[in-house]
């Protein structure tokens, strides 16, 4: 038992830190740049039945202490992320979290099936709340009965535990949340990116070729915590916690307002080694307040599970 | 690929709002090909959020030092501008493949088309280049006369033609017009500039051999994030793509859609 | 007919620019610093019928980017209101826009009746998006129905018009928009701040002593462009936009997205002086364009008015 | 009030993380009394987003500087340490009522009680005291004797006492303590610091005339924003209030609810 490993329903994560889905493609080019192993988990770029090149360029926009982004989950497709792309990971003892995106319920219930049956992940996470696509699951992430459907569906075909990615871009959060819990989910990400916009004023138009875009980063960080702790206090479901981290203290901060894991996305842009360079300031802070786990930082209320 | 604090060691005006920055790190090693390029952090805080690319424009191994020419124009480049000598800037790279000078043989006649803040990756190739015995022709377009910058460089180098739109400095009008004025020719292209100069340059030479570079809005400069793709000229499904920063910025000539 | 001046509901603005209320108090400070008849209109806090001294502090809290609040609604209450602070209009020509706000129907009621019947007042605006206080009228501002009787009940009651200032904490604000439309609003106020949360590590507490408060500035900025362009695309009514606007190419941006005016709420905090100098410097960018009126800066699909 | 790019024109460490700066600008000229405060804008952007309240330390009217004192501890205050001299920074001020120094007599004992880094505004209190005629007592308290600050420079004017929490300089303990064990007597109070030693005093001394100096976070600093809020201490139903920025900072004895 170190001072930074904790259990979540599939991942046994040496510590709480994650890359966010989206933020690491499949681990090939961040794999070059240190040993994997170091990381807590990893979550996979989402994967849709077929290939996808997603929506045309601009998909970038610098915003501020954020960014927009609609990529529109482009991606290889289930079968090649299967042959091509988890292979990568046989050597690698770090979970996986495998991302699950699709247009209908049958699209989420194929990749499900399909990638838990592969043996090499350790849980999914279904993207029920991608704001870049107009069939891209938006739907399911803002209706809570589509969302609990969605949730029992998938659970049904697959033989690993299934965390839902919940959206912000919804009145009440816990809603979604508690009836995905219902419907038998084993875990809650949140928050995906925050629906935005940018103005190109050369053209007059929508900066992004999609005009709409998901908005990351800093900017965001006080809507995901207050949604973390409204969530930690409605359901019993672990959390993993993610909106605009790149510092430890942020990290700190998530894990205090509920978060049981911390995804980091948009920070390994702007610094490829963020996630190694949190694990270890992490262990190494603990260590230097003696703090024997990383959860005796939480406030009493916080310890639900 | 390495994450440094680079040390300034210059950083001044050399046209109207035109930076040359002289950057010292061990990064200058790692530096292979022509026409590769940094990620470099503006800010140490949230704004600018995102990293900036900027092209290598020559570099000196054994001093450690290499050189980028950058406009400053939006919030970042602006920011840039402001570095003093010894302070650090934030930089990830050298990044993307470089233009493929391998393919060059002694004695061929390269021309080398730049235009605007698509000039510096040129000027490493030039130097290249001629170190390769290949002959090397410039031809700069600028906007007009206060944006011109390293003319004299290039001519040390070989035949240099500059155009400028307004017609203030040298030729007027656009790079295809000196190229057909001149009726320059050569064995091989480079190009380097913005994307209605190199639509131009492969309606006007579609056969030729050669290479282009291209600019896209970039997230990460690595490869992860899939915000530069463009797509492929010959892919009926659409479905084909390349990333600017990875498999990029250089393209062979015809490779992606313009 | 300058460039700038534009005409809305109750609101003749010799420019676009407004303070947002909350951000500018009754006047009384800013009032000393330059002549409020430069402004457009002046949007003032919000008046409950009682009294009410807000939340206690830390009501103020930085996140990148941002602001949270929690002011909880502190006002003199109706009577001082109308007694103590719109005198200090008497010689000043900029239209007013009152803001309000309140715990049940009744209570939006009395203070619009009392405040349209003082004749000082160009027109209201509801306030039914507070996140700060928990009667705060945070459920009209989230319940369409509830949105659409309470604007219609304040109409009744009112003889100047009535602007809705909406929520983003919500999963389609163009819901809200079309049925407080429909329920008789003579225009849309949009954005009031995002739900937000801040840790005070020292604690392990929320740093607020409300724990919640609103976000505001930059941050919010593209999440506000784009509430603003998906309402103007859903219904015909002016559009006060704001939501992170500090600069002359934030203004234009809100234009271009399709506001009718433009209102500066965190800016003031760090530049009293924000909404006078932004009023110059746009007329002046306008001229030097030889741009004839603001307007033209849209793009035609804006133009729906 | 103004809005002034201020000329920094010196800003150095003089204890641990403890800064001094000055700056020149017009803006001096309409300060009024010890106390008044500067709303510094540390950034050119939006992180941080708000400005600090820093108190004014001491001013020399003749050459239009005034001297601030703080600690380099988050954000803003960090930024603000990386200003060098010649640059500009962003200062709205002067700000607040100050110390009522018209109510003090010739002759009158007047105690100042300062802590960490609630010592700044009485270096200008104690100046304009004996100024007046009145005898000035200082005792100050610190944390740590890396922290200690200025005690020289009171010492000019007045007796001094000095404590640390940890006893490594000074006297040993808290300032109450010092005040208890060196039996001063006094006729008047002004202190500024820690709530907690400002409650400290007031428990001791209910009765005793002067005013104390309270720290709020605030967002606008002029009395708009209702962000810096205390309640009064005779206000049965909790209704009324104080502003800290614009009311305050300084407040009669037993007004405010600490
Ligand atoms: C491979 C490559 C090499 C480059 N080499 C150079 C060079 O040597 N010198 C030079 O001056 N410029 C170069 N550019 C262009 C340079 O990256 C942009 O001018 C710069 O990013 C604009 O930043 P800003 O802060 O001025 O503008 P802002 O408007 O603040 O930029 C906002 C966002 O848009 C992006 N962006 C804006 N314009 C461009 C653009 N043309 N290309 C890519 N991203 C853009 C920025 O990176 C940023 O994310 C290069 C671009 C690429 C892709
Ligand atoms: C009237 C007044 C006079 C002051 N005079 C001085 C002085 O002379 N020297 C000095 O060093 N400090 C002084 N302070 C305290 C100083 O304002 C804070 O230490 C400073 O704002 C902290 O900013 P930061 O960037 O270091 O911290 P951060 O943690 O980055 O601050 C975050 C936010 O909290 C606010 N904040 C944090 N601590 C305080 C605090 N103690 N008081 C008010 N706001 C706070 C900040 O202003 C900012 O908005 C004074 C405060 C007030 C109200
Ligand atoms: C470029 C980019 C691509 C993303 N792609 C996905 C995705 O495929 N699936 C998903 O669930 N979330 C995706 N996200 C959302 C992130 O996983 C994360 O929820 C969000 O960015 C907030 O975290 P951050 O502020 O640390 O970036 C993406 C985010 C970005 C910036
Ligand atoms: C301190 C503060 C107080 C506010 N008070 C009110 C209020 O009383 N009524 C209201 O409708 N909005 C209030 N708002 C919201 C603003 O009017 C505005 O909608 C919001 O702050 C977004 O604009 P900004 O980013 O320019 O601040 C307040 C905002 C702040 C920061
Ligand atoms: S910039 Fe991220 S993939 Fe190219
Ligand atoms: S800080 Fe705004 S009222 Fe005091």
């Amino acid at each position: 038992m170190s001072r930074v490993n904790i259990d979540l329903p599939g991942l046994s994560m040496k510590n709480p830190i994650m890359p966010a889905s989206g933020c690491f493609g499949f681990g090939e080019e961040i794999g070059k740049l240190y040993d994997l192993n170091e990381l807590g988990a990893i979550a996979l770029k989402a994967t849709t039945p077929q290939p996808r090149y997603g929506n045309e360029t601009p998909r970038v926009a610098e915003t501020a202490s954020g960014m927009l982004n609609a990529i529109g989950l482009q991606n290889p497709g289930l079968e090649k992320v299967i042959t091509e792309q988890l292979s990568r990971f046989d050597t690698i003892e770090t979970p996986l979290l495998a991302n699950i995106a699709g247009t209908t319920m049958e699209d989420y219930e194929k990749v499900a099936e399909a990638l838990s049956k592969t043996g090499k992940i350790g849980a999914l996470e279904l993207n029920i709340s991608c704001p870049n696509v107009k069939e891209g699951g938006i739907a399911f992430g803002t209706d809570p009965q589509l969302a609990a459907e969605l949730t029992k569906r998938v659970k049904a075909v697959s033989n690993i535990p299934v965390y839902v990615k919940l959206s912000p871009n919804v009145t009440d959060i816990t809603v979604i949340a508690k009836a995905v819990e219902r419907a038998g989910a084993d875990g809650l990400s949140l928050i995906n990116t925050l629906s935005g916009m940018k103005i190109d004023r050369n053209t007059s138009k929508p900066l992004l070729a999609n005009s709409v875009g998901g908005l990351s980063g800093p900017a965001i960080k006080p809507i995901a915590i207050r949604m973390i702790h409204e969530v930690r206090h409605q359901t019993e479901l672990p959390i993993i916690g993610m909106g605009g981290v790149s510092t430890l203290d942020d990290i700190l901060d998530f894990i205090i307002a509920g978060a049981d894991a911390v995804a980091v996305g948009t920070a390994n842009f702007t610094n490829p080694f963020v996630c190694l360079e949190l694990s270890q300031a992490l262990e190494q802070s603990l260590e230097r307040q003696q703090i024997n786990h990383l959860y005796d930082i939480r406030p009493k209320e916080v310890h639900l599970r | 690929m390495k994450k440094e604090d680079m040390i300034v060691r210059d950083n001044r005006e050399i046209a109207q709002d035109i930076y040359e920055m002289v950057l010292e790190g061990n990064l200058v090693g790692e530096v292979e090909h022509p026409g590769e390029f940094l990620h470099i952090n503006t800010s140490r805080h949230s704004v600018p959020l995102l990293r900036r690319p900027i092209s290598i424009c020559s570099t000196d191994k054994q001093k450690s030092q290499l050189t980028i020419l950058y406009r400053a124009e939006g919030q970042g480049t602006r920011l840039l501008s402001t570095y003093r000598t010894n302070e650090t800037v934030d930089v990830l790279g050298p990044l993307g493949n470089g233009f493929p000078v391998g393919d060059v043989s002694p004695g061929e006649t390269v021309l080398l088309v730049g235009g605007g803040i698509g000039v510096p990756p040129l000027y490493d190739l030039a130097t290249v280049l001629r170190r390769k015995g290949a002959t090397v022709i410039t031809v700069l377009g600028f906007s007009n006369k206060n944006v011109v910058f390293y003319e004299n460089h290039f001519q040390k180098l070989g035949d240099v033609y500059v155009s400028t739109i307004d017609g203030s400095f040298g030729y007027d009008g656009f790079v295809t017009d000196v190229i057909d004025q001149k009726k320059l020719s050569f064995d091989r292209l480079f190009a380097c500039g913005p994307v209605p100069m190199l639509r131009a340059l492969e309606d006007k030479y579609p056969n030729v051999k050669g290479s282009l570079s291209l600019e896209e809005r970039m997230g990460c400069g690595i490869g992860v994030c899939l915000a530069c793709v463009c797509h492929t000229q010959n892919d009926p499904d659409g479905s084909d793509y390349r990333k600017v920063c990875s498999d990029g910025p250089v393209f062979p000539w015809g490779e992606v859609v313009l």
